[in-house]
């Protein structure tokens, strides 16, 4: 449906280096990477409105990349929704459709349809500008979905949002795109929401694509130590392979290979490495070492643990109200275990 | 607040207390100079009213054109990236900075004969030194900075996307500027109007090369002040005076709205 | 950009393209015009480089009036909230509006015997009509806006919250100025010196009423258009121009560095 | 040390009314309460560089309302470090040393050992504009520090910082504070900063002190609806008590109130509310009920969930690994366990 060949562009303090990205028909597309990855831009050339130095943009198998933006049937949602501030609620979802062809009756009973289907019927005659965060976007939505877009790019549209109206706001993208069948492309930096939403994705790094392929297969076995820290794999570690075994020195952890006969990488989730107290009683379980906690990082009930061992730095995830009544500090010994079937080689 | 004050703080209420005095006496007095009789035979004397009209009306003109010519360059500086944009903004900053009397000079210059651009204006019968045309020009190269820099700002606030997302939703360009551009942008270009005009009524150094008839009010309040002294000359400042006073209040009128939503957004 | 141009674009480009043309053609055309040897003629005619040289004198004498009056109350109407503050700054701006001449009305008509303004500093000697004071007066009156203008939005982009750690550091409110906001401020200062001094050198319309004699360089202008026409007058224009450019080429100078700076910030 | 007494201020989007605080010697004192309850303005209050409409304030016994900024022997951080920036690291932090009765030399020898202390030493020569947000805060606190003032008021030093970061220089005040014996005023909204920092704390609501008391007391036993929110006992219920027993109607709970007769509300953290699969076996177990999980909020590695009982919402947390293999989603039912010692009456 979408099909972007070669796209560069050269800007002052950023450049995007051929990116091939090919979104199939009804399918929802995520662009990830970190913030500066280039993300937006893409969105923006696929939309007509940012600039493209070299490269082709292609939808529906027709080339579209000098075509203007009104002529090229993409809707798109930004971060901020983008409303107009001049218009109410009802005249901001009604904006395109005067360059529609469609009877006056048509065109309000197609509004009227929108703002019920959005759930913003009782906001019709309001100002935008008071309107909360996520009501602006599903307003934002209705006015993109108002001209029947062949595709709809969406700029980071959970971003600005509270926690709350996030998750709302996310279950309806959700059923719109199987409901419609809805050909999307989203710009995130946040994998929840691509894993939650889409079926395959494109990991952005410094203008290029690091990794493309299904989201589940993305978040499970990464590519690359970049991805690998980006879906959330913060152990990685060099890894090497040889006589149907893997080793990861630095852990001195060694395993059969399983047919991965060349690995570079190991990486573990921090939720996946265990905290004991002491030493359990069997001696001889895998994976099993003593580390210093170096220091906790508080994210509310929850705290990520930095801990030493030997030369290494590892992350660990624990409940916070676990943490204390095991009574653990900065500086304080523990036993770590990570479980062999939760190591990713790659 | 009960912390107590600095000589320092006596220092800058005194300092704002003496410019306020500096710039009200003068203008107060001026105002109030003048008896009502001698106010109103003013009103009821022709060459003022006639200079006073000729004023309004070809600063009215010079601002009108300025909107015509000004907003598409308003529009391209605030909206694009370009090598030389500084130099172009320089350029159009330049008449703030010009002495009067040269700008009435440099005008006179390529209008005259021995200038191809002379002689062409010339050819389809537009004679600059001398007549209501020539005040137009020297009023639009004196207020056109003003005019631009204005709606540039204007324009510069209004979010770029908004512009793409009209363009995603079917508009053209065209559309695009009369759908979300003016009416975001109405606001500051009235404001850029009334800032052109005031710079328009106010000048005279320029004119009175170009056009020491037919008399604009500035003109012909000098003309009473060289030929009959203060006193003849304070009436007309009157009037002219309250036109400026209308003109600067509509600005602030204007601009208050914005203002204060700028504080609190 | 390889998306098609629209009209539009055309449009905004060839506006900006007039506009250009119009500020730049007959400015070029006033500098180029007259001969190297008539330049160096006027050069060296003593009238021309007295009246250069007093209108950059007192230009200059009315910047630094503006600085030492104007910086508290810059001051004042950037770090302070007061009922009022808008009419404050309003009255401020109110110079920028009045009709020059009006301007020169004024300030005689209460440097004139029948204001007791006028006769307090007679009695103390000081005479307005006619004098380098009076110049000096009315071009503070005409550029003191800009330099109070230009200052206030420099202190406003420094954080008040350096003023007020810097006082729990043991410092008054005068030593925290010192070393804290004009540190920080110099370069704004300095815009807004530059911004009156070339505001002061282009003012005609109010010199010529309150001083005709001595002669600031755009009266010298004047009087040679009007008694020889303008073939006498471009030369001296041509000075006065480069002067004035040299005060607009270090504004830019001056303002670029912190506007791009505002720019990636 | 520091005591204010009623102290009120009318501002035009705000008023501060009779608020009364004390701090005494060498303590570390939390201001704590969400944004805009008018915490800073306290702290400015007491600096001299804020407005007071009325109240006292009081420095070792001696009344300061009146006196200015610079003779009331107070350092000042703020938030986002407030360097001046025209200065390098070294000469900020000498910057109050002029007003100080010591020699050249002795000046130098101060700033030195301040620097060495802070770990900032090797910054001197460098521009306080490239620093990071941790070194400028280091750089701040030792400008504040070089003067030797009798109090230090912390205006959310640490909001603005990388999780990373915010970390070491907690642990940094910390030290501060109990090498030096200093006396700090502590500005934050993070409830978890002033339980590691601080000794007691004020909680602010609306320009009021809500509660007043040891950290530890009002993270346990908070005394109001407001203040349990914010300590994060997010399930708040109404409760009474008659005959030796109290209740929580809504909830179908009673116990032995164990001499807190009148209770008004009963309170319990979400981390304390225990999700179940199914029913367990023994069937009179204490706080259990059936819920539909109405929704999550996703918070990375952990998830609130909201829960519905009867008319009630209940909030749990959990790692969303743990919900991930028990596969719960909105919409799913599960059984909730409330520990009776987890539920604070007030």
């Amino acid at each position: 449906m979408i099909r972007i060949e070669q796209l560069s562009m050269d800007l002052p303090d950023f450049s995007l280096n051929n990116v091939d990205i090919h979104v199939r028909e009804g399918e929802f597309f995520a662009l990830l990477g970190p913030t500066g990855a280039g993300k937006t831009l893409i969105l923006e050339s696929v939309a007509g409105v940012g600039p493209v130095h070299s490269g082709r943009i292609f939808v529906d198998g027709a080339e579209i990349t000098r075509l203007p933006p009104e002529r090229r049937g993409v809707g798109i949602v930004y971060q901020d929704a983008g409303l107009f501030p001049h218009l109410n609620v009802e005249k901001n979802i009604a904006y395109g459709l005067r360059y529609q062809k469609k009877t006056e009756k048509k065109r309000l009973d197609w509004v009227k349809w929108l703002m019920e289907r959005f759930g913003i019927a009782p906001l019709a005659g309001r100002s935008v500008e008071n309107l909360s965060g996520g009501e602006k976007q599903r307003v934002a939505l209705a006015r993109a979905l108002s001209v029947k877009p062949r595709v709809l790019l969406l700029d980071e549209p959970l971003s600005a949002l509270d926690p709350a109206f996030r998750e709302d706001l996310r279950n309806l993208l959700k059923e719109l795109h199987s409901q419609l069948s809805l050909t999307c492309l989203m710009v995130t930096h946040d994998f929840s929401e691509a894993l939650f939403l889409s079926q395959r994705a494109a990991v952005l790094n410094k203008g290029g694509v690091e990794q493309c392929g299904g989201v589940k297969d993305i978040f499970n076995r990464p590519a690359s130590p970049f991805v690998a820290h980006f879906v959330g794999m913060k152990n990685v570690f060099p890894a090497c392979g040889e006589n149907g075994q893997v080793r990861v020195d630095c852990l001195n952890l060694s395993m059969p290979s399983n047919g991965r006969p060349e690995p570079k990488y190991a990486a573990v989730r921090p939720e996946h490495l265990l905290l004991l107290e002491r030493k359990p009683v069997q001696d001889n379980q895998f994976g099993l070492f003593p580390a210093e906690i170096r220091g906790m990082v508080d994210y509310g009930i929850f705290c990520e643990v930095l801990l030493d061992y030997q030369d290494q730095t590892l992350v660990a995830a624990a409940a916070k109200s676990a943490l204390m009544s095991m009574g653990l500090d900065a500086g304080a010994k523990v036993w770590v275990e990570i479980p062999q079937d939760r190591i990713h080689f790659f | 607040m009960p912390v107590k004050k600095e000589p320092f703080f006596w220092l800058t209420l005194s300092s704002a207390g003496i410019i306020l005095a500096f710039i009200l006496l003068p203008l107060v007095h001026v105002i109030a100079a003048p008896s009502m009789e001698s106010l109103w035979e003013t009103f009821n004397d022709k060459d003022v009213r006639k200079a006073i009209w000729l004023s309004i009306s070809t600063s009215g003109l010079a601002a009108i054109i300025s909107l015509v010519a000004g907003t598409p360059t308003a529009y391209l500086l605030a909206r694009k990236e370009f090598p030389g944009k500084r130099l172009v903004e320089s350029v159009v900053d330049l008449p703030i900075m010009i002495p009067h009397p040269i700008i009435g000079i440099a005008i006179l210059s390529i209008a005259g004969r021995n200038h191809w651009f002379g002689r062409a204006i010339q050819s389809i019968g537009v004679e600059i030194m001398g007549t209501t045309t020539g005040i137009v020009t020297v009023l639009t190269f004196v207020g056109l900075p003003f005019y631009i820099n204005t709606v540039k700002a204007g324009l510069e606030s209004i979010p770029e996307r908004l512009e793409k997302v009209s363009r995603s939703l079917g508009a053209s360009q065209t559309q695009t500027f009369f759908r979300v551009v003016f009416p975001l942008a109405w606001r500051s270009m009235l404001a850029g109007l009334i800032m052109c005009c005031a710079r328009a009524i106010s000048e005279f150094g320029a004119i009175v090369i170009v056009a020491y008839h037919p008399m604009v009010a500035p003109v012909l309040i000098y003309e009473r002040f060289t030929a009959y002294g203060l006193k003849y000359s304070q009436p007309v400042a009157v009037w002219l005076i309250l036109v400026s006073l209308a003109l600067f209040l509509g600005l602030r009128f204007i601009t208050l709205p914005s203002a204060s939503k700028a504080k609190t957004g």
